[in-house]
């Protein structure tokens, strides 16, 4: 087993990462950016190592000085997290030519996934069902309107570097196709660096459903089931479910069973997760494979009870995996919420900020996973989601019972925004309870909902507590409620002495 | 004491007395009384007993703005004592004319603009495009207008809440 | 179900019981005394009424201000937690002569198996294994003297209404005899309010293995087998773990199938415990019944996945049981660390006091119930526990590195003291990671660490956030590191007031 | 600034000087020199690097004692600059004479006295009984010697440190 790990990411990957070194009693080294300097996966590590200014393309995306701290550290592995790194074939070479291992896939595999054209023909090839589409890269609008022609509008455009749910977007008429081209093509230079796109039939009622897998190096791969990743927004993932309450026995050992065709096809090892889209038929479409381990990771953890970091690390390590497929099974079932850092009354725009107060859920069937703390300070560089909350229940309803509590009991507040509200909306919205629902599901149903009228002792009782912090901060007049000096205004300062400095 | 507050664009004026003992306040709002007992449990936790209900907030925010969350989510609340909310009243009305500042609502970088000096625009019509985490977001007319002063050029940083266009 | 519960009780196991009534949609009323107005769970409650001054026997112990509690507020049913009520049947008979329903056993039930002597002649009749002791009260030293010459030292001496490690004392030579006698009647008295007392041959290199059970209003008993609670001190559990790595499958089926039979014959409702002990050559004994809810149920819920507490409502209420046994499994281990507001270095004497800093562990695998937050002041009157560590893994070796990996991110710090290094050395421990510990293991083998030497850059980094940290405090000369008051004296100021107020 | 700090018994003198930027510092002890990065991550929590290596603590405690929480346990110091410890350590000194102070160690009640006025008494010796959350706990001399004073009766309700009988 290695003795010590680098981790090159960030947030709550990075400290998950973290833990599960030290649980195998690995020493981490973590990478930070001069935003970073406080951050929970720095102060959580053994060693830290900064790797350049806050944009993520001059420090967490400089594979030259992540190398150069993993040489200097001592540390014999990367593990890249999700997002960064992760999927980048270049980045697995380096670490590798540098004499390190690289915990995830063989730079082959990631490739071959890496480009979404060339996955759809691989897997045509191995007998995968895909979403029927473009086959090959397209380069005009009238190539575009052609393939339009024949599988009929709504299709959707992708960059065919893509994934985690940039570079696309869906084209219901031919008037919007213009636009929606510039667009991805736009977004496919500034995010991939590579322009190519194609184009797929836009499905009826769509479902995203996954399914994880695990892969050694000596040729076992096993899947540990799937994943319902359905409610979307912007095509980004924001709940997710373990197991899908619209997969049925024969659908799940199906897809299990093509799964790990998928992955045995590109000669897959480590985590993976191949994405299919099912339609109202319960037809299932390879979409994508993700060669890395995933943000939902933790339901199927909850649900398998496997470690899916640890596992990783083992398999890069060479260790065979620990069980087969006929030892897995699937106990209950598991919800995640990611919680954003964003506005819902403001389009859901990225609303970071200082975190002046944060209380998690705890107790029977809670897992909370975050990179923040009361008092940190969420940058705007990077991905806003700042923790993720997962229940497990003996069935799906204790589940969502579960959740329903937790996020009654997760309360923060600060510069920050949250969609905390969506998510207490979603967990009582009967089509969720009832797992009808769709890839549109919150596009379509979702409207910040408009303040409650607030009455009675509830408004009393929010007006004594405004009253007595306001009293407590402005002059000394009237009543004194306590002698306490709020630190909000400290916290200022300080915030303000960080930005100065940076 | 007395106070005004403001959510949700409600106002709510209102009187707070303490009543023997240090945790004891009487509260007064419209016809009703509310006998409260307040206990800090921490730099921003409050606790709030009415009889025998229970609340529990956490309170953040500086000066007259202020959050308020609890298990139900996060209020927003604007509070000073009624002689101060007498100059500040005035002044807002001032801000609240036939006028619309499009304001950054996160830090970010202007991708582009949209509209032009003396543009008639409609209510929800795109003006700007800016980028923030990676994202993309149309920044769209809160109300129709002629847009009278635009602030930025596309390609430059922008700070939470500075100004980007003015609709009139 | 109840639209509403009074939880007649303090501290995690209130908040726990909270939970559950959130997660089944249930009001939740709380009782406080007036150390307790600013507690963990009354901030959790719906509501929540204040029973009397801080002593026990003022405001957790006052029949008759509960029940006017939850006549108040209109609570339905009352759940009593753990110690204080949990098996007083004077309570269970008050709360149904009020027209409430007691979320527990049928009084009868607690009666028969309150009495230890009682509940040993019951369990004999039953044909349930008793450890060899006196079988009846014993009034006089004479007599002890007599049982101790037939059963041969070492004795132990029990209060016949005793329970939770009190009013129990070893004894080893006839000289020890009289003071012994004298300490447990006194200790009977004052925390049982009776003296009555019994014999018991003490077992060579006992371990202490329990077994948990659910019968239903119905007449359905089942058992969800065992935990080992062998490491203690003083008798007091400290650490328990489920499965037992001492227990064989065959000897798991009949402490099972003798548990169900001892709950059915006293006619057992709701959840409870039969505690046993097991000689070296696996013979086991029933010891007592806990007619309650235990404090460590977590670990049982961790691997069975069922929710205690919430069986517990929900039979409370007439429901019958949701399985049968053979739906029952253990899945992986789970292991629990109380963690105590105790001095090691003082003999383990309760070192309550404010809490100035905590950070709870979390991420895969981790469980915390607890009743205190940071800034919480952790009073002198109750018991010194204020959090439960519970982790599950795949098998025991995982749940022993994830508890290892919590305990190390487990961060307290104030005027209290707490025992988290005794689990960390216990954690690391050959005997315990080989599962070869007895009753007598803690005593027997840990003494509180000598203070590690520190050396070089930890020591250095040491002396540097004290010099930070004093520095900041006292006056402004030399060097200025933050402009941040650091708010302990605010605290401690805070504090003071609070307690004149009191 | 120099500063002397014990831990364990142990007296670490050192000097602590700022470099360059804000959070750097330098630390000299005995002949070793630490270049350090020191963050505030909250109120009590300091993060700390020296070259790669990451230290993280919380310091809790008032002026000269401080706690010191970290993944590796709870760490006590006393600590002050040279010229406050000079006077210091000249009490301390008065204070180690051949006395020994027992003190209640939390707050509790008084159950028994086992000494009387002038007893001689064996190191280990019970001295006295004091309950505190439901346990009893004998205290035991720390050192042998003739009681001397003996400061609390029976039933009396005695405070965390306060004096309860002097063996001299």
């Amino acid at each position: 087993m290695f003795k010590r790990v680098l981790i090159a990411n960030r947030g709550e990957i990075a400290v998950r990462v973290i833990r599960a070194c030290r649980e195998l009693e690995i020493e981490t080294v973590a990478i930070f950016s001069d935003a970073d300097r406080a951050a929970l996966h720095v102060r959580e590590a053994d060693f830290a190592v900064p790797v350049g200014p806050p944009p993520a393309t001059d420090s967490y995306l400089r594979i030259d000085r992540i190398i150069e701290a993993a040489r200097r550290t001592g540390a014999e592995a990367i593990h890249p997290g999700y997002g960064f790194f992760s999927e980048n074939a270049g980045f697995a070479r380096a670490v590798a030519e540098a004499g390190l291992v690289f915990i995830g896939p063989p730079p082959g595999a990631i490739e071959k996934m890496g480009d979404k054209v060339e996955a759809r023909k691989l897997m045509t090839a191995a007998g995968v069902p895909v979403v029927p589409g473009s086959p090959d890269v397209l380069e005009t609008e009238a190539q575009v309107r052609a393939v339009a022609a024949e599988i009929g509008f709504p299709i959707m455009l992708k960059a065919a570097a893509g994934g985690g749910g940039k570079g696309m977007r869906e084209v219901h008429r031919g008037e919007e196709l213009a636009s929606a081209l510039r667009a991805v093509i736009g977004e496919a230079k500034s995010s991939f660096g590579s322009s190519r796109f194609y184009v797929e039939k836009y499905l009826n009622r769509p479902r995203h459903i996954e399914v994880q897998v695990l892969a050694d190096t000596q040729g076992h791969t096993v899947h540990l089931f799937e994943r319902e990743c359905s409610i979307q927004r912007r095509h980004q993932k924001v709940v997710e479910e373990s197991p899908s309450p619209f997969v049925t026995p024969a659908m799940r050992q199906a897809m299990g069973a093509v799964a790990v065709r998928a992955a045995k096809a590109v000669g897959y090892v480590s985590a993976g997760t191949i994405e299919f889209l099912a339609d109202a038929d319960r037809n299932f479409y390879f979409l994508e494979m993700n060669t890395r381990i995933q943000v939902e990771h933790a339901i199927t953890e909850l649900v398998t009870g496997v470690d899916l970091v640890k596992e990783q690390i083992r398999i890069a390590a060479g260790a065979p995996l620990p069980f087969k497929q006929a030892d897995l099974t699937q106990r209950g079932a598991a919800v995640e919420c990611r919680i954003y850092a964003e506005d819902p009354e403001n389009g859901f725009a990225p609303a970071p900020g200082k975190i002046a107060t944060l209380r998690f859920p705890d107790g029977p069937g809670v897992r909370v996973d975050t990179g923040v703390y009361q008092g940190a300070e969420v940058p705007i560089h990077y991905d806003p989601m700042i923790a993720k909350l997962a229940t497990w229940g003996r069935d799906r309803g204790e589940a969502i019972d579960r959740m329903r509590r937790a996020l009654d009991e997760f309360v923060i507040a600060g510069e920050l925004r949250t969609n905390l509200d969506l998510h207490r909306w979603l967990m009582r919205h009967p089509q969720f309870l009832g797992g009808e629902y769709d890839n549109n599901f919150l596009e379509k149903e979702y409207r910040p909902p408009t303040e409650e009228s607030l009455e009675g002792e509830r408004l009393a009782a929010i007006l004594m507590a405004a009253a007595a912090a306001y009293k407590n901060h402005s002059a000394p007049t009237g009543v004194k409620i306590m002698a306490l000096q709020p630190p909000a205004s400290a916290w200022k300062i300080a915030a303000r002495l960080d930005l100065l400095r940076r | 004491m007395r106070y005004i507050a403001t959510i949700a664009g409600q106002d709510h004026e209102f009187e707070v007395e303490q009543t023997g003992e240090q945790n004891s306040f009487r509260l007064r709002l419209a016809d009703n009384r509310y006998d409260l007992d307040l206990r800090r449990a921490g730099p921003s936790s409050f606790s709030i007993l009415i009889g025998d209900r229970v609340f529990d907030f956490e309170v953040t925010g500086e000066g007259e703005d202020l959050a308020i969350a609890s298990r139900e989510g996060v209020t927003r609340i604007v509070i000073s004592d009624l002689a101060r909310r007498a100059a500040t009243s005035r002044s807002a009305r001032a801000a609240q004319s036939g006028r619309a500042e499009m304001r950054a609502m996160m830090p970010g970088r202007v991708v582009s603009v949209l509209v032009s000096l003396g543009d008639e625009v409609a209510t929800g019509a795109g003006v700007l495009v800016i980028e923030a985490m990676k994202m993309e977001n149309e920044l769209k007319a809160p109300k129709s207008g002629k847009v009278i002063e635009i602030r930025v050029v596309p390609g430059q940083t922008v700070e939470k809440g500075e100004l980007l266009v003015i609709i009139e």
